[in-house]
């Protein structure tokens, strides 16, 4: 009997995008490992947690799949990944990594292959104490905003010019850009996922500031950089891959990746392809259906990732190398994602030494 | 005949109003649409402009057959309508009821105000707000400004005002007399025969009597229409 | 002589620079018919509207049942007995006939907030309704829906209506316009009979009726009472002619 | 706060506003004057941001991408209106909004389907790039300038086109009764589409124009809309001034609420948490002064009936 | 004579659906398929809260775009209730949370009943599209008063890890939490059947026709409207908090217009103003989103395309359809 992982992504309506990189990526692993063993169904979500919850029932009661995942948002994994280990599934996560499921409330079912949520902002606060003195740091309101401002605020040391949180889906940041014109600060640090970050970005381009802008690396991953065009020239952020990585591994799966779907991956893409390797390398080794077996084969992260290397740490997120990068023209002229240096090595996230496992 | 009418049926929905309404108006003539309350004179006189097209039978204007036709069309070809209810457009001002129905002709907005001046001393005011009469004079207003051949009114002295009343039966006598062809409903005999030169009365929905005003006898009067 | 019913005293509005009421003054008896006319744009539905409630004076007291009413709202001076009909009928026109004058009725009885018992089948309702209908003349139209009725029987329904809600007093615009000529007659014969009931303030341009029905005339020109009387004082007086009547008379 | 921010953010909010009117102008004429609930008027919205986007792509060049955003909304409109809106004239609102909310669903589906899940990308052209010294030392860009003006442009046409004109008279008469204009020889059938259609492509220039402003994006019309929305209920359906000032009042009010109310609220809280509650509470503002608005006012600050 | 038999011909097609609704799931079940059981308490639950919405639209035409609000303010008292319940965390004046559904549910109906009262008292005082957009106004508070709101997830939601209790019933069990759903749509409905045809539900379709006329019989239209918005919103409540139940889950998605519009879609859908068009149209919703999600990853346009098809070619919606026009006492 194979063993059956059900994926849940958007596939529709505005953050499709994020959804067909995960899906690409994760089918990418489960194309080249080519093993009858492994079957993948997979659903669009819409975005909506209802519709989620729907899904993951259809898929752990009628069709009986054996692993979730796929979900690329917070609020959609909430509402599904508890009900799902709670019901004797593993969840390995692709993306979304609230610090609700990283702390007391982590899981042995539940994996995440990305990082934790606050990773990316805690490197910008580590990055901004060598270059900077008075930063201006702005998130949505939300919790995912609010998590990425206490994360940079974990590790950044110096003053800070202003605290603000925008609305969640804002177009128009005229208003926040006078702040940051008015507030002295020497670089903006901005959360500002999917299309606010590029509304925000072109704005600000041709608002006349000067002040160097910075962020975690979704800010300026591939699936927005082309929208947001040469404004998002120079810009700062951190990242657990970058395209330019020169290990075979990354050179290889970035060829790969282009071979089969004619564009450049995102860090989703790179987040679902070791999800799935992961989930093979433990198939390769474990009967699903053994728990502690399959959770044992899963926490020896035994892959060859893009990133390079990688472990898991005792709430099963990651620990790993993250990375300050810029963005760049290449040489086709399209704009993409350099490495400049490390920031953190090994890193581990804040919550770890809450869970009790 | 400018207008002619003949063996019309139609229908609300499933429940059928007229069962055969013949009747015609010749150029410059004025014909009296007569029956008491429910026998379908309003629902003729929506067959006519194709508000409510008839299922059977056949409308011609001026030779025209109007089956088919869009109620614009049949409006465009010449015929004013003054409906029942006044039907003004609460939203427009006066003016713009009338500025909203205008078409190249004879009757302009002077014309118009001229006729009525009470329109004129409440040009911007919005025709929701209007007295009952007031209305009843911008929606003969606004019928007369598209220029009609045709001018046909259904109860169209319903709440006026008796003078008023007067000036509008003299007004339409006068628009007689210019050739323009008339067919009226209205339930003031008294003031309604004298101009009227034909009559045809309906019973649930068939033409039952046809005839000049001098033919319709007393006795006609009280079988038909319970007078 | 009787106390009135409905007095009137000083009663003004205007719309901007228009003066629609001008200081009016005049009262309903017991046992009366009250005509009111005048030309159109006198002001004679914007009185009635500031009887029951729909338009707020800008001074003057209406008293109504020996109470001062003109701070009530529209529901609480129907309550009170004020019944009315528009000069465009006005109805739940996907109700039937009947469940119209059965609105009223439960109205009347001061029942709207009972959620369980179906009407349908409330024969202190029904039977009350259909009595009102044959009183005008409905009763083999009462399942029909209200829309579907034609303009001179929706005038009817509303008269049913009012008669439904029991009132002490009856403020009637215009109920003869579009009745036809057999219509007028009965109605003529109806109101006369009705007037025993209750009083009647009837705004009417139909000369006939009125000058057939009314005990007094008011005449009312640009929000003015110029002339109260009998129907032979006000038939007389030129200036009424001038300003209304015309050579009817 | 010093009072050049305070003079900035002012414009800012006036900035807004002539947005939000730009976005609301084509609402104006088919919600406020047709009377018709059009809820895929965020999807025309699209369609003028993606025809630009692919024209000014393959032709380097922003205002042809500009014109093929007109004409794109402006044939949607066409089409939409042909095969669908036509006959909801007569039917209840209800009606309307089940239907428009089909015509969102396949036109978000049917835009991913052509042009993919991704944003596009559209800048703004060289001409209006960068920005300009305005005095008291604040700085301002060219493009948002160029958006006043193009706004008050519309603002100014709508207005002569609806309260001025025979056609506009005639428009308005069809809103409350289609039948009673028919039968006075308007054929308001055609005129509809007309309407309908300029309404529409006034939306595809808002999205056009925006959308070299923010991310082009399949589903970028939806928050715009109930924004839109807001402006001309506020304002009084059906009345040019009223969406006008309707849309000045949001911007200012809604810029204005974004940037006092988290500092009024470091009076009482941690700089932090005052900036989380005051973000909540300006993201509500518009909304608490709309029902504030509209309880005093239920038809809006100007009721079109007086327009 | 036909207008009884075409009734007649409604009320067959109604009992039909809800012996429909009732005998898919517990087949479903005898024969191991649970996820149809869980697809078909979706449609009980959406059901009920089209039919609280449609006590308020359908009979007094009060298009409220708000309903959400309502739906979400029952979701979130099941989901805090039940996590004050479940970690033993006081809630506030000493009151303690709980997991019994009976108790949750009558909170889910008094704070959405309340709120609705609230809303409902300045929201009536506008009429027509302002009345849909007022609504919509105070809908949006709620729903960016919640993604803001920390202590209760915020954005993210709110998880109930344990599925609530019912005295005597496993309700971990899918079929008895349907059976569950399944009487209170049925409750709701019966109690629509009996609002519709009393005496204040004669008020407030009056009102709905013609507001002046209710006024000038007597009856203040804004008290009877008020009543009717608060009943319905108590309903939608309810629902709510049996669909938090049903996901283990709360979040501001609920409360999103989105929701609101999902829910008038439904009653349109079924039939306006029908009993049972809320149940016809959620039916038909969750099916199409079920069956056209399988087929394709294109499935909204198609959802799209059908939901336009109903509207231009089935007057009425679903029960139009089937049934004819809809007739009125
Ligand atoms: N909208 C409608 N739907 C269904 N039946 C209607 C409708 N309008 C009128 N009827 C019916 O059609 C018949 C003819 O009505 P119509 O309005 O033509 O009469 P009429 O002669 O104009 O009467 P009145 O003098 O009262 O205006 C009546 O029996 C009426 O009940
Ligand atoms: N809301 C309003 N705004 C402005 N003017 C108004 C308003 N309502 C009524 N008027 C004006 O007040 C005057 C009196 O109107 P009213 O309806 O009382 O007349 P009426 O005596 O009933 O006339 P009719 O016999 O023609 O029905 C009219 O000139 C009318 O245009
Ligand atoms: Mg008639
Ligand atoms: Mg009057």
């Amino acid at each position: 009997e194979p063993v059956k992982i059900g994926m849940i992504t958007t596939l529709s309506g505005g953050g499709a995008g994020l959804g067909i990189d995960t899906r690409d990526g994760f089918m990418l692993a489960i194309k080249q490992a080519d093993n009858s063993e492994i079957e993948v169904i997979t659903e669009d979500d819409g975005q909506k947690p209802e519709l989620a919850v729907q899904i993951a029932d259809k898929m752990i009661q009628s069709d009986q799949v054996d692993i979730l995942t796929g979900i690329v948002w917070s609020n959609l994994l909430m509402a599904v990944a508890p009900s799902a280990v709670a019901q004797g599934k593993f969840y390995v996560s692709t993306n979304a990594a609230p610090a609700a499921l990283a702390g007391a409330n982590c899981n042995p079912l539940y994996f995440n292959a990305a990082y934790q949520n606050d990773n990316l902002h805690e490197a910008m606060g580590e990055y901004a104490n060598k270059d900077y003195k008075k930063i201006f740091i702005m998130a949505p309101n939300y919790p995912a905003g609010k998590d990425s401002l206490t994360g940079f605020k974990r590790y950044y040391k110096g003053e800070l010019a202003s605290e603000v949180y925008t609305q969640v889906g804002q177009t128009d940041y005229a208003a926040e850009i006078a702040q940051i014109r008015a507030s002295g600060a020497d670089a903006v640090f901005a959360f500002l996922p999917g299309g606010m970050g590029i509304a925000f970005m072109k704005q600000y381009a041709q608002s006349g500031v000067e002040i160097p802008v910075m962020g975690p690396g979704f800010s300026f991953s591939q699936d927005v950089l082309p929208a947001i065009g040469d404004a998002a020239l120079g810009a700062k952020a951190s990242g657990q891959w970058a395209p330019d990585f020169d290990t075979d591994v990354s050179k290889k799966f970035l060829a790969d990746f282009q071979t089969e779907y004619g564009r450049l991956p995102s860090i989703y893409a790179v987040q679902a392809y070791d999800a799935a390797q992961l989930i093979l390398s433990a198939v390769a080794k474990a009967d699903v259906k053994d728990t502690d077996a399959f959770r044992a084969e899963l926490l020896k992260a035994d892959i060859q990732s893009p990133r390079g290397d990688f472990k898991f740490n005792t709430n099963q997120h990651p620990i790993q190398d993250i990375y300050l990068t810029e963005v760049v023209k290449g040489a086709d002229g399209v704009l993409t994602n350099k490495t400049v240096e490390k920031i953190f090595d090994d890193h581990e996230d804040a919550y770890a030494k809450d869970c009790k496992m | 005949m400018l207008l002619d009418v003949s063996k019309i049926e139609a229908s609300y929905g499933a429940s059928q109003a007229l069962f055969g309404v013949d009747l015609a108006v010749a150029e410059g003539e004025a014909v009296a649409l007569m029956g008491r309350n429910g026998m379908g004179k309003t629902t003729t006189i929506r067959a006519i402009c194709n508000l409510n097209p008839p299922r059977a039978g056949s409308v011609r204007l001026a030779g025209t057959d109007l089956k088919g036709k869009p109620s614009h069309r049949v409006a465009k070809l010449g015929i004013g309508l003054v409906p029942e209810g006044r039907r003004c457009f609460p939203n427009l001002t006066v003016h713009e009821n009338l500025e909203a129905a205008a078409r190249p002709g004879s009757w302009t907005l002077e014309r118009v105000n001229a006729l009525f001046p009470r329109l004129a001393e409440r040009h911007a005011q919005m025709a929701r707000s209007l007295s009952g009469g007031e209305q009843q004079m911008l929606a003969i207003g606004r019928a007369l400004m598209t220029n009609p051949r045709l001018l046909i009114l259904d109860e169209a002295t319903e709440g006026l005002a008796p003078v008023i009343r007067q000036d509008i039966w003299a007004a339409i006598r006068k628009l007689k007399a210019e050739g323009l062809s008339i067919l009226v409903v209205d339930k003031t005999l008294s003031e309604l025969l004298p101009v009227a030169d034909r009559c045809v009365i309906l019973e649930n929905g068939k033409s039952v009597w046809q005839g000049t005003s001098a033919e319709l006898t007393a006795d006609v009067q009280d079988r038909y229409l319970g007078v | 002589m009787a106390e009135p019913v409905l007095q009137l005293s000083d009663l003004a509005k205007s719309f901007g620079a228009l003066r629609a009421t001008d200081g009016v003054s005049l009262d309903l008896r017991p046992g009366e018919i009250h005509a009111l006319i005048g030309p159109n744009g006198a002001g004679k539905s914007t009185l009635i509207h500031q009887i029951c409630g729909t338009l707020r004076q800008d001074s003057g007291t209406i008293r109504f049942a020996g109470q001062d009413i003109g701070h009530l709202g529209v529901s609480e001076r129907s309550r009170l007995g004020l019944g009315r009909t528009f000069q465009v009928s006005s109805l739940a026109s996907e109700f039937s006939a009947l469940r119209n004058v059965m609105l009223a009725v439960q109205a009347q009885q001061g029942s709207s907030f009972r959620f369980f018992k179906p009407v349908m089948s409330d024969a202190s309702l029904i039977d009350t309704s259909m009595a009102m209908l044959e009183r005008v003349g409905l009763q083999d139209r009462a399942r029909l829906p209200a829309a579907e009725l034609s303009h001179g029987e929706r005038r009817k329904l509303e008269i049913a209506i009012a008669l439904a809600l029991n009132s002490k007093a009856f403020l009637l615009d215009e109920p003869m316009a579009g009745m036809g000529p057999e219509g007028s007659k009965s109605l003529t014969g109806f109101l006369d009979g009705l007037r025993q009931e209750a009083p009647i303030l009837l705004v009417e341009h139909d000369m006939d009726a009125v000058f057939a029905l009314a005990d007094r005339i008011s005449v009312l020109v640009y929000g003015k009472v110029i002339a109260t009387g009998t129907v032979d004082e006000i038939r007389s007086d030129p200036a009424v002619r001038t300003a209304y009547l015309g050579d009817h008379a | 706060m010093t009072f050049a921010l305070a003079l900035e953010q002012l414009l800012n909010g006036l900035q807004l506003g002539v947005m939000l009117f730009l976005m609301a102008a084509g609402l104006t004429l088919i919600f406020g004057v047709m009377g018709l609930i059009n809820l895929a008027h965020g999807s025309l919205y699209m369609v003028g941001a993606f025809a630009c986007a692919a024209v000014a792509a393959a032709t380097g060049s922003f205002w042809l991408g500009l014109v093929a955003s007109l004409a794109c909304a402006a044939a949607a409109g066409a089409i939409i209106e042909l095969l669908v809106i036509r006959r909801l004239y007569d039917r209840e609102h209800l009606d309307q909004v089940l239907a428009t909310f089909a015509l969102i669903l396949i036109f978000s589906e049917g835009t991913r389907w052509v042009f993919g899940s991704f944003p596009l990308y559209l800048d703004i052209p060289p001409l209006l790039q960068g920005a300009v010294a305005l005095p008291g030392g604040a700085q301002y860009p060219v493009y948002r300038l160029a958006i006043i003006a193009a706004g008050a442009l519309v603002a100014l046409g709508l207005y002569v086109l609806i309260g001025k004109t025979r056609l506009g008279m005639r428009i308005r008469a069809g809103e409350s009764d289609r039948e009673m204009i028919g039968a006075l020889g308007v054929d308001i059938r055609t005129l509809y589409t007309v309407v309908f259609a300029l309404g529409a492509a006034l939306a595809g220039l808002a999205g056009a124009m925006v959308g070299a402003l923010q991310s082009v994006q399949v589903g970028m019309g939806e928050p715009v809309l109930i924004l839109a929305f807001v402006v001309i209920v506020i304002g009084g359906i059906g009345s040019i001034k009223g969406a006008l000032l309707g849309a000045l009042l949001v911007g200012v009010v809604d810029t204005m609420g974004r940037l006092l109310l988290p500092q009024l609220l470091t009076l009482f809280f941690p700089p932090s948490q005052a900036g989380m509650i005051g973000a909540a509470a300006a993201s509500m503002l518009i909304y608490v002064m709309m029902a504030l608005i509209l309880a005093v006012k239920p038809r809006g600050l100007f009721p079109a009936a007086h327009a | 004579m036909r207008e009884a038999a075409m009734l007649s011909r409604e009320s067959l097609i109604n009992i039909l659906l809800a012996v429909l609704l009732l005998a898919v799931p517990l087949a479903a079940n005898a024969y191991g398929e649970p996820f149809y059981v869980t697809l078909a308490t979706r449609v009980a639950i959406l059901a009920l809260a089209a039919t609280g919405l449609n006590l308020a639209l359908g009979l007094g035409g009060l298009v409220s775009f708000g309903h959400a609000a309502f739906f979400g303010i029952g979701g979130y008292a099941a989901g805090i209730l039940a996590t004050h319940g479940f970690s033993g965390d006081p809630l506030f004046f000493g009151l303690s949370g709980t997991n019994q559904m009976p108790v949750i549910w009558l909170v889910a109906m008094v704070a959405a009943g309340l709120v609705g009262l609230l809303i409902g008292a300045i929201s009536l005082r506008t009429s027509g599209v302002y009345f849909i957009m007022i609504t919509l106004a105070f809908a949006q508070m709620v729903y960016y008063f919640a993604i803001s709101w920390p202590a209760y997830g915020g954005e993210d939601g709110l998880s109930i890890l344990v599925r609530n209790q019912f005295p005597g019933v496993n309700t971990m069990r899918p079929v008895n939490f349907f059976l569950i759903c399944y009487v209170a749509l049925m409750a709701a409905l019966g109690l629509f059947v009996l609002i519709r045809s009393s005496r204040f539900g004669t008020a407030l379709q009056a009102a709905r026709q013609n507001e002046v006329r209710v006024a000038t019989v007597g009856i203040a239209p804004y008290r009877i409207r008020l009543t009717a918005f608060a009943l319905s919103a108590a309903m939608t409540g309810l629902a709510g908090a049996l669909f938090a139940d049903l996901n283990r889950f709360v979040s501001p998605s609920m409360l999103s217009w989105h929701m609101s519009g999902e829910l008038i879609v439904l009653i349109i859908l079924g039939g306006t103003g029908r009993l049972f068009g809320p149940l016809a149209g959620a039916a038909l919703f969750v099916i199409f989103e079920y069956v056209l999600g399988g087929l394709t990853e294109r499935w909204q346009f198609f959802l799209g395309l059908i939901l336009l098809g109903t509207v231009l070619f089935a007057r009425g919606g679903l029960l139009g359809l089937l049934a004819g026009k809809a007739r009125h006492g």
